[in-house]
């Protein structure tokens, strides 16, 4: 009986393990590695300055309402678990999550989240999401009870739910008494997130973070111990990879599947989703660029194909869709009409396009405009040391070359590059997307809504960089924002989408992805294209706080 | 005193002087560090965050150009370097506290070392002028001196970090070392130190062999030398006490110079081997256009040399009676 | 015409002739020795040595032996042109500072002392990232104004004691004008020391030309050996086994350098009575 | 008296990549203990080659060629360098052309007055200041400038200093090299009367090189002239001043003009003298002389005649040839 | 005020005042180097300007040059006084009249240029002759004058290329292409050997009675002062202390200092043992002026008064003048 007994308690245990799997084995430490993005880890704690401002292990210490995936649209459920839309959306409710404590013992609430709302309302420098700008719409934050946060809005604005999710929650009892929060360094960081701080070697460049024992989430994290390090080059983070000195590094090696994945095919994994892409930005302020057929033309006679190759290795996601919008989003989101639609490469078109508004080539070559003069050399403006965006610019420059345009490339360092473009100055600058989110409405609304565009050249266009406004698409945004119905929304996209492809406002080069470098030495349960629980963002983002809550040992 | 006086008037109007080119260059430049911030980020940053970076900044306002000046130097006089924005909101004192020592060992530390073997060098290549060691020892270091040192510093990287194991490829310490001052962790910065300072030393010997032999050349034709030979003294003591005593003299200022700008590191060897140091935080502030921070290194690196060389004046002077005395 | 005999008789010299004759050999047959354009990215992308593509083929698939074929050219004249620069400002700010004295002097030597005291390569980085048009012509501006002071100050001394010889005073009291003193008397008798200047300011251009490239400050599109090297080290070309692709660039700025640096020593061991071969 | 030093058949010169000087050519001389030889010259005779490769100091590209240097007994061109270097300022000291300049700007007086002392005669460090002391009041001047730096000291006081250190470890012998040529007239004859006094005190003798003959018939027993690397007279001081015989010596003596009496025009010495990297034939004074005499003089080489004793000269009109075709 | 001022003189130098800053910035330091010297020279004579290294001669000389602006005093050339600042045309006119010969004929010629050359810059710059084949003409006519023949084979000549004499002679034609008429020779002799020194001086006599020139002949070479002066002047510390014609000043030297200069020379032709020195010969220190008499503290025979009150020029006679109150004051 007892032999039986002990036989059958084997047989079970064998059969749960069996049939949950293998279990998870706990402990072990993530190392992240950084390359090049910085050049010291900031010291400072406050979840609340912009991203980079702060120390990256602050996103594991302090979460967020819900994590958006921006490449599906899923939301994984963190302080919050659900929400709605009520009020012809002119209110949120958020239901908070409960038996949450803060790392020191004292219990979260729907009050710290309606603290924290109105308390970047109060400092507009900490206000980086810009949720109570003008446009947004929102009006008021209450809790009400300890588990509903009430968003007022004096008009319909939905979409701004993304942004709200993505604020960090802050404790009251903390934040309350900080005089000036906006260069607090909150050195004792006290959060709800799986990772409590532990130390921070700045000469090194290193943080270490412990797991939260009193983690909400039962089980999570797997991993005992995070060390996050940066290292001043990309190659150096690279050799740390390749050295198994790190599991996971965010480092972009020009050839990654040569540099990385096949040095080691079965440990070293790459998982590089679309979420951006590299635009050429033609100055439609200035002419000809004003001219559709021209910009389409431009677009036309560039050899994309040959970017990817040549720039990314064919590592950045491929072509990018004449839309613009990512691979991920484009079943969704893409109108079936368009799907076909692209701009291959083809000098012949692209000259045809130039003749039909009258632009000849001259004995020499060179395009002459319709009144016959001929166009002038343009800027191809790029980030100093971009080396991507140098090598496209090289290739646009040959591409153009063909079609009679002449160009040089202008390679201007960081803040320069950007107050070109912002002010209007550039003629062709190579830059991404403006704004990124869950669905392509993100991108279009920073890159044509008006309020962000300047009317004339030399006033700040803060993302609208071809300075490109049409009434329909203004018109779409708007409907888009009023409703939470996704057939309405699609039908806006679409809508926008027939716009761009027709009237080519800006000129879509390539995909760009983020960079996620997985070893599978020690640690596994890394994000991919079968399992995409996030979208490889870095460490110091709520994407990258996902990551580690998810990885264990082997 | 006079001297000192003297000195000291110089160094003022220097770093004046300095200190305003310092504020005016960057000023001149077109975009501001909320548009540097989010140009560092590449897309990640959300374009709105632009006008709570200018608030947080305090470049919201746009101040006129000369309060903005007065304001400056007032800061600089009290020592209030402001908060970094690239490093935001860091106080830019507590940045440089974390980098100026390591930058201070290693790069001081290598700077040293170069200049003792090169000088040690120059002396034994001078006093044999006509010894094949010495026609070979010479072109070898030229050519060490030409290389450029980042290159040298990839290369050793590779091969003795990457490829040998030899050495680790980042960092200035373990971190499995237990916190505090013990050997354990003395032997680890050591450990760690040995590639940078190499390709430092290595790079660098070969000017201050050179300065040394010229200079120990020119002496050894001096009338003194001679005598002392006539004085039937021992080669070693000419060589050393008579010949490159005086010979070392003029290698001094270059020596202050080079330990003044030990302050602005070695920026790429910091970046070769990731090595925390005060150089790249400069080029990180000058590309965020990180006015503050860049301003208070310039700073430092302007009263470095300006005080070494002070040092090396005064230090000159005790060598160099004719100096202290005023002599012409 | 005996120094310029003796300058052969110096081993060191000959040396240094040989290799800087050399490059400038290649950077004036480039056209004809180089196999293909150096931007051309029409090949197989990281082929590695053969006979097609002697140092193989960059990640953008260009000829690394044309590249640094033609590279030669403008390294060799950033070195050139940034040498002569500089040595002209440290000519006109240290001859009229030595020459005029007084209170010329006092201010130029100010000045001369405040480039001293700012440092090099920091300035150079301001300097060069926000000069907003790139190109080599920056590289040398940027390198020439950061470089002139201690040319300068050398050549200041060497003026002062110049003007104390009796030739110059001859000269003035027979009735010539300034300008005149300063380029038939001073100038011509400070000439090795100029050459050798010459020599040391185009070694010290040609490294913090290839330091700047890397750094990505310089002109990324322009063909020198330091942008072979910045475009090798950002596509991590070691670890792709792409060795020539690193060591060759590398090894160019090494050996020119070193002609350089022969070239000086050999003219200052000439011309420096004290430190002439008897 | 004991000769103390016999140089014979001296050469030297200095060889270079692209040429040789032959700068000194077959010098014979004797020195007796306690005798003042004054060796007089213009520059470039040789003078100061002589000197230093007598004492074994001539540097590269100075060499001796070949001769013998007989110190005491010793064969100084035969001893290795250690042992020549212990005997040099012990047995005999140098006091140099620039001495403004032989003293290390940078250490003290003291100190570079005990190096010497200490390496050649280990004499303890509570002496060395007193004997330091004792060879500055010697020289007149005072101790208190142990303590001081060259450049604290005027140009006579260094040659003074210096003087002293040449004398501190009583050397039998002293070799001068212009020693006064930098120094006003009145320094000048202040130092001489001094080392004249110490002369008599200590009994050294002295080799005296300038070019100034009209000072050195007034302080040196002997005179040598040299001309082009050679001794083409040697003689007591006031025989040489008496009657010069040579004609190079003749022209030096009257190329001072005389400091009292009728003020008259003189003449000095046309031309200049020749290429020592070249190989002279005859007497190398044949192209200036006025007394030459074709195809003897540009011939043959001088020998030397001894006209009275201690009186010798090299000159083709003393010899018996050269008489005969002079008459 | 005593002073050999005569209009007729060629050139006459009144109260003429030099002091030089040493030291920079806040450690400034004054030498003395000429105080208030009174000197002139007539037509055709030689002036023999005598004294030790440091008695600040090479500096009247400098002064006369206009290398230096003076501190104080006035300068007259053929009786007009001559301003401190000059424009370029009146301080070309005025080279034209006053020429140097230098000490350091090996110093004194620029290294990389040939005699030629040298010789042809004042021609062209004063405009003495036009056109080369004049130009060339000249030249060769001084340096045979200068006796450095043939000419032709000097014209072409480096300064390397030519003995110490040679390179001195080129000197002085140097200074005599533009035919001036007062020279000033500053130690011309001291670095040359001993047995070209004559054939120089006889030179520069030779010239002076052909061209009808003057001199001032600086030296520190009693005895070739004595060959070469009519009259001899006696510089001790920046300050003139006896003057007068060459024979009185030499056989009867009335200064103490003049005297010991005298005592210290070498003269075999007198006696072969040298005279005895009692006076120490240290150098003044010219940052230091006294207030007395600048040699009472090596005189032998210096009293109370000398080292408190300076003593004036006094007039001895015509031509004599000394500066010394063992004289009646």
């Amino acid at each position: 009986m007892k032999k039986l007994a002990l036989l059958v308690l084997v047989f079970s245990l064998i059969f749960v393990i069996l049939g949950l799997g293998e279990p998870i084995k706990y402990g072990g430490t993530l190392r992240f590695i950084g390359g090049g993005g910085w050049a010291q880890f900031p010291d400072s704690m406050n979840p609340l300055l912009p991203e980079g401002g702060f120390s990256p292990v602050v996103a594991e210490i302090y979460e967020v309402l819900f994590y958006v995936n921006p490449l599906n649209g899923n939301i994984t459920d963190l302080l919050g678990t659900s929400y709605e839309w009520k009020n012809n959306n002119l209110e949120l409710d958020i239901n908070t999550r409960e038996g949450v404590k803060w790392s020191d013992g004292t219990p979260f609430t729907a009050r710290d989240v309606a603290f924290t709302f109105n308390y970047i309302k109060k400092y507009p420098a900490l206000d980086q999401l810009a949720v109570w700008s003008s446009t947004s719409g929102l009006e008021s934050v209450e809790a009400n009870g300890d588990n509903i946060v009430v968003f007022k809005f004096s008009k319909p604005n939905t979409p701004l739910f993304y942004y709200l999710s993505n604020i960090p929650i802050i404790p009251e009892h903390i934040w309350s008494t900080i005089k000036n929060p906006v260069t607090f360094k909150n050195e004792n960081p006290v959060g709800t997130g799986p990772f409590l701080f532990k130390s921070s070697s700045p000469q090194n460049n290193v943080i270490l973070a412990v797991k939260n024992p009193d983690y909400w989430r039962k089980g999570r994290p797997y991993v005992d111990k995070l060390e996050i390090r940066a290292v001043k080059s990309n190659t150096t983070s690279l050799l740390m990879l390749l050295r198994h000195d790190a599991d996971w590094g965010d480092c972009t090696p020009a050839d990654p599947k040569k540099l990385w994945v096949d040095k080691d095919p079965e440990l070293n994994k790459m998982w590089w989703p679309v979420n951006n892409a590299n635009i050429l930005y033609l100055n439609t302020q200035k002419t000809p660029f004003d001219i559709p057929e021209f910009r389409k033309a431009v677009a036309l006679a560039i050899d994309k194909e040959s970017l990817v190759e040549k720039a990314y290795h064919g590592s950045c996601g491929g072509v990018a869709h004449p839309t613009g919008i990512i691979p991920s989003q484009q079943n969704e989101w893409l109108d079936p009409l368009l799907k076909d639609v692209n701009l291959r490469y083809s000098p012949q078109k692209a000259q045809e396009l130039l003749t039909s508004i009258g632009f000849k080539k001259n004995s020499r070559g060179e395009l002459m405009d319709s009144d016959g003069k001929v166009l002038p050399t343009y800027k191809i403006l790029v980030g100093a040391g971009w080396t991507d965006y140098i090598t496209m610019a090289q290739i646009i420059s040959k591409n153009l070359e063909n079609l009679g345009i002449k160009t040089v490339i202008d390679q201007e360092a960081g803040s320069t590059y950007m107050s070109s473009i912002m002010s209007g100055t550039y003629d062709m600058a190579i830059c991404w997307w403006a704004g990124e989110g869950p669905s392509p409405y993100y991108y279009y609304y920073q890159g044509f809504y008006p309020p962000f565009s300047g009317s004339k050249i030399g006033e700040t266009s803060l993302s609208d960089y071809a300075r490109y406004t049409n009434p329909i698409i203004t018109a779409a945004l708007e409907t888009f924002s009023k409703t939470s119905d996704i057939h309405l929304q699609k039908q806006a996209i679409y809508a926008i989408e027939r716009i761009i492809v027709e009237d080519t406002p800006l000129v879509f080069l390539t995909n760009r992805t983020h960079f996620g470098c997985f070893s599978e030495a020690y640690l596994v349960g890394w994000p991919s294209d079968s399992n995409p629980y996030c979208a490889a963002e870095v460490i110091d983002s709520p994407g990258g706080a996902m990551i580690t809550v998810n990885v264990h040992l082997k | 005193m006079k001297y000192v006086l003297k000195r000291i008037t110089f160094f003022i109007v220097t770093a004046w002087v300095a200190l305003t080119i310092n504020f005016i260059l960057p000023r001149m430049m077109p975009g501001n560090p909320a548009q540097a911030m989010i140009a560092k980020f590449h897309g990640r940053l959300n374009p709105q965050a632009i006008h709570a970076l200018k608030i947080a900044f305090g470049i919201d306002v746009q101040k006129n150009l000369l309060l903005q000046y007065i304001d400056y130097i007032k800061r600089i006089l009290t020592g209030d370097f402001g908060i970094s924005l690239s490093f935001f909101p860091s106080p830019v004192n507590q940045i440089l506290s974390y980098a100026i020592p390591w930058t201070l060992g290693l790069v001081g530390v290598s700077t040293v070392i170069a200049f003792s073997i090169g000088t040690l060098l120059g002396i034994r290549t001078a006093w044999r002028r006509e010894s094949t060691s010495s026609g070979i020892i010479i072109p070898i270091f030229l050519f060490l001196n030409s290389m450029p040192y980042f290159w040298f510093a990839l290369l050793i990287s590779y091969l003795f970090a990457f490829k040998l194991k030899w050495f680790p490829l980042v960092g200035a310490y373990s971190l499995n070392i237990p916190k505090g001052f013990n050997l354990a962790r003395i032997a680890s910065i050591l450990y760690h130190a040995i590639l940078p300072a190499c390709t430092i030393i290595i790079t660098a010997t070969g000017g201050w062999l050179l300065t040394m032999r010229n200079n120990m050349i020119s002496v050894l034709s001096d009338d003194y030398v001679a005598f002392a030979q006539a004085k039937g003294l021992p080669d070693k003591v000419i060589e050393y006490k008579y010949a490159a005593r005086n010979a070392i003299l003029p290698s001094f200022t270059g020596f202050a110079m080079a330990l003044g700008f030990v302050i602005s590191g070695a920026l790429l060897t910091e970046i070769v081997f990731s090595y925390p140091g005060i150089g790249y935080i400069l080029y990180q502030s000058v590309l965020n256009l990180d006015y503050p921070l860049m301003q208070a290194i310039f700073l430092f690196i302007m009263i470095a040399v300006l005080t070494a060389n002070f040092i090396a004046d005064l230090f000159y002077a005790l060598l160099d009676p004719r100096v202290r005395t005023g002599a012409e | 015409m005996d120094q310029i005999m003796s300058f052969f008789k110096i081993k060191k010299s000959v040396a240094g002739m040989i290799i800087l004759l050399f490059f400038i050999l290649v950077a004036i047959l480039a056209p004809y020795i180089a196999p293909y354009s150096p931007t051309s990215m029409e090949f197989m992308p990281l082929e590695h040595p053969n006979s097609q593509h002697l140092l193989g083929t960059t990640a953008t698939g260009q000829d690394i032996f044309s590249r640094v074929i033609w590279g030669t050219r403008l390294s060799l004249s950033v070195g050139i042109i940034t040498g002569l620069i500089t040595i002209a400002l440290s000519i006109m700010m240290g001859i009229t500072a030595g020459y005029f004295g007084g209170i010329t002097d006092g201010i130029l030597s100010m000045i001369t002392n405040i480039f001293l005291v700012i440092p090099g390569l920091p300035l150079m980085i301001i300097i060069a990232a926000y000069i907003t048009v790139k190109g080599v012509m920056t590289i040398i501006i940027v390198i020439s104004i950061t470089g002139w002071a201690w040319g300068a100050r050398v050549l200041r001394s060497q003026a002062m004691t110049l003007k104390s010889r009796d030739f110059i005073k001859a000269s003035v009291i027979v009735g010539e004008k300034s300008s005149h003193v300063i380029f038939s008397d001073i100038l011509p008798n400070m000439l090795s020391l100029i050459v050798a200047e010459f020599f040391g300011s185009a070694l010290y251009a040609v490294l913090s030309e290839a330091g700047l490239e890397f750094l990505g400050l310089g002109d990324a599109n322009a063909v020198t050996w330091g942008t072979i090297l910045y475009w090798a080290q950002n596509n991590q070309a070691i670890l792709l086994g792409q060795w020539q692709w690193i060591a060759v660039p590398g090894l160019c700025i090494a050996l020119l350098g070193t002609s350089f640096a022969l070239l000086n020593f050999a003219v200052d061991e000439l011309t420096n009575p004290k430190l002439r071969r008897r | 008296m004991k000769t103390l030093l016999k140089v014979k058949d001296f050469n030297a010169g200095y060889v270079l990549t692209s040429q040789r000087i032959h700068a000194v050519k077959n010098v014979t001389f004797k020195l007796d203990n306690g005798e003042f030889l004054g060796i007089a010259g213009e520059s470039g005779c040789g003078k100061s080659t002589l000197a230093l490769g007598i004492a074994g100091l001539l540097n590269p590209p100075g060499e001796v060629f070949s001769g013998e240097v007989e110190f005491d007994g010793k064969n100084l061109l035969k001893m290795k360098n250690d042992s020549l270097r212990k005997l040099r300022w012990k047995e005999f000291s140098i006091v140099f052309q620039s001495s403004m300049n032989v003293l290390n700007p940078v250490i003290k007086i003291k100190s570079q007055m005990f190096d010497a002392i200490q390496y050649h005669t280990n004499m303890p460090s509570n002496h060395l200041e007193e004997r330091a002391k004792e060879l500055l009041e010697l020289v007149n001047v005072s101790p208190k400038y142990l303590e001081a730096y060259p450049h604290q000291l005027s140009g006579g006081m260094k040659q003074r200093v210096v003087i002293a250190m040449a004398l501190s470890l009583n050397p039998k012998l002293i070799i001068m090299d212009e020693p006064t040529t930098a120094l006003d007239v009145v320094v000048q004859r202040n130092i001489l009367q001094e080392i004249d006094k110490l002369r008599k005190k200590f009994g050294f003798s002295i080799i005296f090189i300038t070019h100034d003959l009209s000072l050195l018939v007034e302080i040196s027993d002997t005179i040598a002239i040299m001309y082009a690397g050679q001794i083409v007279e040697k003689a007591p001081s006031t025989k040489l001043y008496a009657k010069p015989l040579h004609p190079y010596s003749y022209g030096l003596m009257h190329s001072f003009p005389p400091l009292v009496g009728k003020r008259q025009r003189l003449h000095g010495i046309a031309g200049h003298p020749p290429d020592l990297t070249e190989d002279i034939e005859g007497c190398p004074f044949f192209e200036r002389c006025t007394k030459r005499i074709n195809g003897v003089c540009d011939k043959a080489k001088p020998s030397f005649i001894e006209i009275e004793p201690g009186h010798i000269v090299a000159c083709h009109l003393y010899d018996e040839e050269g008489e005969s075709s002079a008459k | 005020m005593q002073s050999d001022y005569k209009v007729e003189n060629i050139l006459n130098v009144k109260g003429l005042k030099k002091e030089f800053k040493i030291g920079s910035f806040t450690n400034v330091r004054t030498v003395h180097a000429v105080n208030g010297v009174d000197l002139g020279i007539g037509q055709k004579e030689v002036l023999g300007l005598v004294g030790e290294s440091g008695s600040g001669k090479t500096t009247i000389a400098r002064l006369i040059a206009k290398l230096y602006d003076p501190t104080d005093g006035k300068i007259f050339l053929n009786g007009k006084e001559i301003p401190h600042k000059m424009n370029r045309k009146a301080l070309l006119n005025y080279r034209k009249d006053v020429q140097m010969v230098f000490q350091d004929p090996f110093s004194s010629l620029n290294p990389l240029h040939k005699v030629g050359y040298t010789l042809s810059r004042p021609l062209k710059v004063h405009k003495i002759v036009n056109g080369n084949n004049n130009i060339k003409e000249k030249i060769e006519e001084l340096l045979e004058e200068c006796g450095l023949t043939p000419a032709k084979d000097f014209t072409n000549k480096y300064p390397h290329e030519l003995s110490g004499g040679q390179m001195q002679r080129v000197g002085i034609a140097r200074a005599l292409a533009v035919n001036p008429k007062l020279i000033l020779a500053d130690e011309p002799t001291s670095m040359l050997d001993v047995s070209i020194r004559l054939d120089i001086m006889n030179l520069m006599l030779d010239l002076k009675e052909k061209n009808g020139l003057s001199y001032l002949f600086i030296t520190h070479d009693l005895a070739g002062a004595h060959y070469m002066s009519d009259r001899i002047a006696i510089m001790y510390a920046g300050f003139l202390v006896e003057i007068g014609s060459s024979d009185d000043v030499i056989n009867k030297p009335m200064h103490p200092y003049t005297q010991l200069l005298k005592k210290a020379t070498p003269k075999p032709e007198s006696g072969l043992e040298p005279e005895k020195l009692d006076i120490t010969g240290e150098v003044p220190d010219l940052t230091k002026l006294l207030p007395g008499c600048q040699f009472a503290p090596r005189c032998p025979f210096a009293k109370q008064r000398c080292s408190e009150e300076p003593p004036k020029m006094l007039q001895i006679d015509e031509n004599r003048f000394v500066r010394c109150f063992l004289y009646k004051h």
